[in-house]
């Protein structure tokens, strides 16, 4: 049967440059015109603790997911078999260190797999480059995947990679790389990729991760402050920002703590800078006060928190989808805000900037909520269009009559009030967390903080149906439907679709704006809807606890939390056998 | 044309409304003074402060102004200092405000060397609260919430401006309007980030630290101090009694203003000399970096 | 018609003494065996700016609320006529200031009361006490109110509260009481009180404030550290705590900030004590990432949130119900927590009691949700039982077998692993903030992560039922339902008692544990209900968001949420309004 | 009977896990002697931390451990210490949560003065997230988050120190085991407050703090130095070259729980002796206060 992907794994030891070598193919194939989505994979600390594995699939088609089992496995070391070879597919390719491996452990791996020796350690000692399994590993890849030509691609991306340490080391990787080459097309015969069509675009893709994505979709955007404190897995979004940011004339400032980052870059707002801050589920907490104030002094902010596992510091290194409820509750008082989420490292980008929209035509604060999985997962990306990306602009202030007093929150049809800023002549006020009149001044009638209360929720009555950014996919007039957000997304639209192969229905509605949600698109969603059910990765069913209060349902209906809270992604199968198992049930 | 700004040009519609006697009142006053003195248009300066009696004061000036939350005036206005350094920022709050909750901002403030001032008016009290002990009140001080023993021996605020090498550090009483007025004067000329320290007696709450137990023990610093030496301005800064007034410590250091464009420079350099200026083309050049 | 409740209302400029006379009248009433209940009324602060109005009910039938409109009102200036006299009761009798107060402005109060003319200015000066109006008040009402003899417990309040002031000052204001006590008998004949009838107990009751009340609770229930920084309206929690809490030979300690506040009481629960901190929205909001690791590390802790209006620095002198989604969902990741609100002054009491229970039997943060209506209001509380108030131990470790590891954090059926203390050998662990194994060391294995996520929150599968801390109210058979909490609850009850009156059925229901939400008995409550109705003080609907997503719906149900967001209480009428126009609709 | 307990007892069954050469190691040996050598039961000792690789310190140790969050681990230990005052509290962390987001607690828990021991471990770099600037790196050092210039001049950790006027402040370094292990010693003996600015380098991500480069700056403090003098401790935490080692600073004041035992006395004195010490009865008394 004829696939149009290919997924290749690349499993090694700390310091055998599996991930390094999975970055240049990642690259290579991208810029070959080929869409790719990567993944990294840490094994429980516990079982062979430094050990990796990098999956990458490649298509013609967009690639929705690393895949679930490989057609390729270049495994750089013996006990890495042990971990990983169970995620070959059947009839897959495992090319295994002829020179290193003991032939028990290759025949213990008792697995419907072809196993192909390859002397990468022999190999890699003979050309003097003992570092270099992992290009040998590439090599051998470029020699037996003929549908497309990575080589020169391949030794473009180790020039850009090894450039900076030197010709020596530059040589040695190429040496390497040419190598495999060679062995792959002198020595293995016994490997069949035909039934693999990969047919590239003309135009090569970008690559990048998650975070470089909303990094870039902030430049983009506009955004010209960043204020941040490191914490891992955000701390890429600010080292990507901090090199390029300056050139724009912008500003990055590190802070000695959340708190002063955000409050820093509530100032730079005020004084009339687009400006955002990054941080995960331990900052987004210290940021809570903050938050509030923003809202209450409608000031346009972006924060993005790349999520982790929690609660606490929890699994720094891990993705969780846990922050959400965070997100849009976890400041004190009614505080106006938007929160929204990207699927994968593309939709960081476009979600970016859209963030960044929202925020400005509204004056509040946008939490942007990424994760760890595709904040740092490499995927390919289409070449943006920059100048059909729209810069909403703030609704400033403009002086015109000076008898007129300046009302900076005065209450308007949309909720939205001009603003000024500091060194406009006329235009000067208070911003302040205290609730207060139009001028701006103290007040706690109870009349001026219903009204005002009123207006600051307005703005999110319109922003709800903003950027159409509530998506579907599938089918219909399925009964069964999905909700689900984020990085979950991806593994259920490729769920939906292994189903529909089977002739299994279903629809998924992934809201990009979580908060506000947009009602109506909901109660249509679920209209004819007999089950909904709510993939995330999170313990207490974030998303569902916030969609579940907007039902209107004239009937009754079945809600199944589907709640994965081990830290690990959805798997396509996963999603696929829920519906099966439902449909079956009927 | 040359336009002259009186002090009460600088007045808000909102009127002050500390209790009468407050000492909070003189360093408003001194703040208009020093402004008119410098002859800032209104619309260039903000004011921009914390949560306290003290921090109430941006409402009662008319230019811009930012009350923001407890403790958090200092990185606010680095924000808005290198987002629009055409500005001149004044920063005022408490020492409740500025030495408890918001104490490790003055530190990291000093660090970056900002072009601001940063105004604290010390009652030696949490006024707002109705009269808790703070950072800077005498141990003798029993207030509800210590009404036993203190805890907490009182920080010595000029000496650890000193600690931070913080540019410009200066002390102030509101019992001496004259004398402040030129300290902030001279704290708004210093080039980089100047701190001013003022006994700012709160008359409702704090029995111990009023303006007759302040203007006993206050001596101008001596004439012959060198600003410039910091051992030095340790050495009075440790003195308890007589607590000096004046000018302890300026220097003259990069703002971070400097910085930031140096910043931009040298990342600038990075770059080929026909995309530098082009918006549009910079960025696509970042684009490319992900080819 | 007879009716078993007096509601008085004491009102004056800022310095008059209105707050203190009724302070002194609270008390009295409470020792005299009455139940009270209280509230200060300050106007919008444009118009009449420091004015107060004291308000109180008294009753041998519990007061549920401060009642609506008065009997009596003294009104201590003429300015003040014109902002509160409206909420005399048609009927009831005005004591204004006849020395002071021009005639026309009397006369111009159109109202259907009884305008009585008192020269308070005039007998203050005779007798040499200006500022002792507020007195000459409570003698006034002691002269005509016969049913009870406030006389000799109004005295000795005077005496309590001045004593401190010198002898001069106390003698003075026992003058100005018996002045008016004078006054009242020999000149004011045209009162007729006869249709209120107080039976007073005869064991007097107590009075004090939800604060001091929630101060008391923790001393009571064993607590003995506590840490905090001042912040309104929670301030007074700490005031009382740090005058009392010594001489049991605990500790108190004034924080920098809210952070390390809450940080030291985890510090403290961890080496042994029961402790606690108390603030207010900005507080709670700083305090979300330590919350988040007592929910981690399982250290036992309360936190008292006395809420105020929000967002951001808001109306810090205000109530709101705002903080609860804050309280609920606050932190990053799942985090594990209770969240318990009391309904009025006696209530603090008592879920503070619970509250450090919960904490100490489940290992976990819990949040209580007080707010400035029932934490600075006085009211009557009925003598507690010193020695019947349970204290629930922490499972403590005892090591027995010196070769068995000490797993503290144990996988166990309820979720509860017994904890050992500094001091302890044979108990030394590691908290953390970190995932972690049995034995506390870290770890990020999927199956760890996954199973210590379920241990953690199995302890609330036991919590929400505990304490039988659901209370219902009202008429099982009704259809129109209400779902309250915290300082909503009291008027709803009235109302419902109010409608009941006229033939009008409803039945409310009012979870002290909010978090978790006891899901069989809300399903239960609404079962054979049409209609629910969320009555609550904030404008997002925050208990219906988190009420509804635990429905489990046979049938359609129609929803109202019942939101206040002007910082205003409910009154009995407008829950009496909403279920006469529900039950009209039909 | 007395128990003697070798360093090694102090190990737990969690090793560290450290790069090769990391500073931390010597810090950790340092406290295992110190330990020993003081004799400490295991049980008695409590080692707290905030987060970093410094700060993971408590799971190598078989005592009690509290890894707490970023920057406050100071105010964790002065409620521990306060609840439980007969525990000996050994605070251990990095520059970053010490001095960055926990800047703030050094200067209040020195005002508080309780009788424990704070450890940085100061590599001048934040080590877990993979190498940032920390407020203690040089100028000249560029990380990814300041690949061009630094806005932050470093900061003094000594000289803070003394700015807070905390009770005993030292400085080592992980190059000198041997007066570390004193230092540590010395620190757990004193009563009070005690603060030991180690500098420790990380071999994996700081390129400019190196053992070599601290070691060719490194002085012993003079040995005339009396460290009761804190101007003349200003004058040698001021110097750059040399930097000193040793013990620059050492007074006696009362310590947290001096100040709550007399706290609770005081209080004690309001109520009559017939209740006192009596649980029930005083929680009656505070109860009749709102009869
Ligand atoms: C996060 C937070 N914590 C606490 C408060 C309560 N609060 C308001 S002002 C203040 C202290 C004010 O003291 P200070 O800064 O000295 O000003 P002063 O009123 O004495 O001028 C406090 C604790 C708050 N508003 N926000
Ligand atoms: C609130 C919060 N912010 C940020 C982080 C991320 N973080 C973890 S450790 C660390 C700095 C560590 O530096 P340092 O304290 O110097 O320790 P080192 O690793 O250098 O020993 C940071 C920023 C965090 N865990 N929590
Ligand atoms: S309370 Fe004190 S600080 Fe506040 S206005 Fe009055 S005198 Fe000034
Ligand atoms: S990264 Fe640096 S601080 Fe962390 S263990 Fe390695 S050498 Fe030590
Ligand atoms: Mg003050
Ligand atoms: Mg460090």
């Amino acid at each position: 049967m004829s696939q149009n992907n290919l997924v290749v794994q690349i499993a090694g030891a700390s310091g055998e440059g599996a991930i390094s070598a999975g970055d240049v193919l990642a690259a290579a194939a991208a810029r070959c015109g080929l869409n790719v989505t990567t993944d990294k994979i840490y094994p429980a600390e516990v079982r062979g603790s430094g050990s990796t594995m990098y999956q990458l699939r490649m298509s013609s088609e967009p690639t929705w997911t690393p895949g679930e089992e490989s057609d390729l496995m270049f495994a750089l070391n013996e006990q890495i078999l042990d971990i990983f070879c169970d995620s070959i597919k059947e009839g897959g390719y495992l090319f295994y260190d002829y020179s290193e491996t003991s032939i028990e452990s290759v025949n213990q791996l008792n697995l419907k797999i072809n196993k192909i020796p390859v002397p990468f350690t022999r190999l890699s000692k003979e050309i003097d480059a003992a570092k270099a399994k992992n290009m040998i590993a590439l090599g051998v890849f470029t020699g037996i995947v003929k549908q497309v030509d990575f080589e020169s691609q391949i030794i473009k991306d180790i020039e850009t990679k090894f450039k900076h340490k030197g010709d020596s080391v530059l040589n040695t990787n190429i040496t390497a790389f040419e190598a495999g080459i060679n062995y792959a097309k002198e020595t293995i015969k016994n490997v069949n990729l035909s039934q693999i069509i990969l047919t590239p675009s003309t135009d090569g893709k970008l690559v990048m991760t998650g975070n470089e994505a909303v990094a870039f979709g902030a430049l983009v955007a506009g955004c010209r402050f960043y204020a941040g404190y490191p914490i891992t897995p955000a701390t890429d979004v600010m080292e990507w920002i901090a090199a390029e940011m300056p050139k724009l004339g912008g500003s990055v400032i590190l802070a000695e703590d959340e708190i002063a980052a955000i409050i820093m870059t509530i100032g730079a707002s005020y004084a009339g800078l687009r400006s955002f801050t990054a941080t995960s589920g331990p900052g987004l907490s210290l940021m809570s006060e903050a938050i509030g104030l923003a809202g209450m002094a409608e000031i346009p902010l972006v924060i993005v928190d790349v999520q982790r596992g929690g609660p606490s510091t929890g699994l720094p290194t891990k993705p969780e989808q846990g922050d959400l409820s965070q997100a849009v509750f976890g400041t004190h008082g009614d505080t106006p805000k938007i929160v929204i989420a990207p699927t994968n490292v593309e939709d960081c980008f476009y979600q970016t900037v859209n963030a960044f929209n929202l925020a400005e035509k509204y004056q509040l604060p946008v939490i942007l909520l990424s994760d760890q999985s595709i904040g740092q997962r490499r995927e390919s990306v289409n070449p943006i269009n920059l100048k059909s990306i729209e810069r909403l602009e703030r609704e400033w202030y403009k002086p015109i009559d000076k008898t007129v007093p300046y009302l900076r929150y005065g209450i308007t049809p949309t909720g939205v009030s001009p603003m000024s800023y500091p060194g406009l002549a006329g235009g000067t006020y208070v911003a302040t967390g205290l609730e207060h009149n139009e001028l701006s001044a103290p007040s706690y009638h109870p009349k001026v903080h219903a009204a005002m209360t009123e207006k600051r929720f307005r703005k999110l009555q319109y922003a709800k149906y903003d950027f159409h950014s509530c998506k579907k996919y599938g089918d219909p007039t399925a009964r069964i439907g999905f909700i689900t957000w984020g990085s979950s997304t991806m593994p259920v639209l490729e769920g939906i679709k292994l189903a529909e192969k089977e002739g299994y229905k279903a629809e998924v509605m992934y809201p990009k704006i979580l908060y506000p949600m947009p009602d109506s698109w909901i109660n249509e969603f679920i209209a004819n809807k007999d089950i909904i059910i709510f993939p995330e990765r999170n313990f207490v069913g974030q998303i569902a606890n916030i969609v579940i209060p907007k039902f209107t349902l004239e009937k009754a209906i079945t809600i199944i939390r589907m709640n994965k809270y081990d830290s690990q992604n959805f798997t396509p199968t996963e999603i696929y056998n829920k519906i099966k198992e439902l449909c079956e049930e009927e | 044309m040359i336009v002259e700004y009186k002090p009460d040009d600088y007045k808000n519609h909102v009127k002050p409304s500390w209790c009468p006697g407050c000492g909070h009142y003189s360093v408003f006053n001194a703040m208009l003074k020093a402004f008119s003195a410098l002859g800032i248009p209104p619309e260039e300066l903000v004011v921009a402060s914390g949560i306290g009696c003290s921090s109430r004061i941006p409402y009662f000036i008319k230019t811009y102004g930012f009350h923001s939350v407890h403790g958090r005036a200092l990185p606010l206005s680095i924000g808005i200092k290198s987002a629009n350094p055409k500005v001149r920022v004044v920063v005022a709050g408490g020492d409740g405000d500025g030495f408890s909750i918001g104490g490790n901002h003055i530190l990291h403030t000093s660090r970056k060397n900002p072009d601001m001032t940063y105004i604290v008016m010390d009652n030696a009290i949490y006024g707002l609260t109705k009269g808790q002990a703070s950072p800077t009140s005498p141990i003798q001080l029993h207030t509800k919430v210590n009404p036993y023993e203190s805890l907490d021996e009182k920080l010595n605020p000029v000496l650890i401006a000193l600690g931070n090498d913080t540019s410009f550090i200066a002390r102030g009483f509101s019992g001496n309007l004259k004398e402040l007025t030129q300290l902030v004067i001279d704290g708004m000329e210093h080039r980089g980030f100047s701190f001013i320290h003022v006994m700012s007696p709160c008359v409702q709450y704090n029995t111990e630290v009023t303006y007759e137990s302040i203007k006993k023990n206050l001596q101008p610093l001596p004439e012959n101090h060198n600003v410039t030496d910091r051992a030095a301005a340790v050495y009075l800064a440790l003195q308890k009694a007589p607590m000096y007034t004046g000018t302890f410590y300026n220097v003259n250091k990069p703002t971070l203003t400097d910085k930031l464009n140096e910043v931009r420079d040298v990342a600038m350099l990075q770059e080929s000399p026909e995309v530098q200026e082009k918006e549009m083309k910079l960025l696509e050049c970042m684009m490319n970096k992900f080819r």
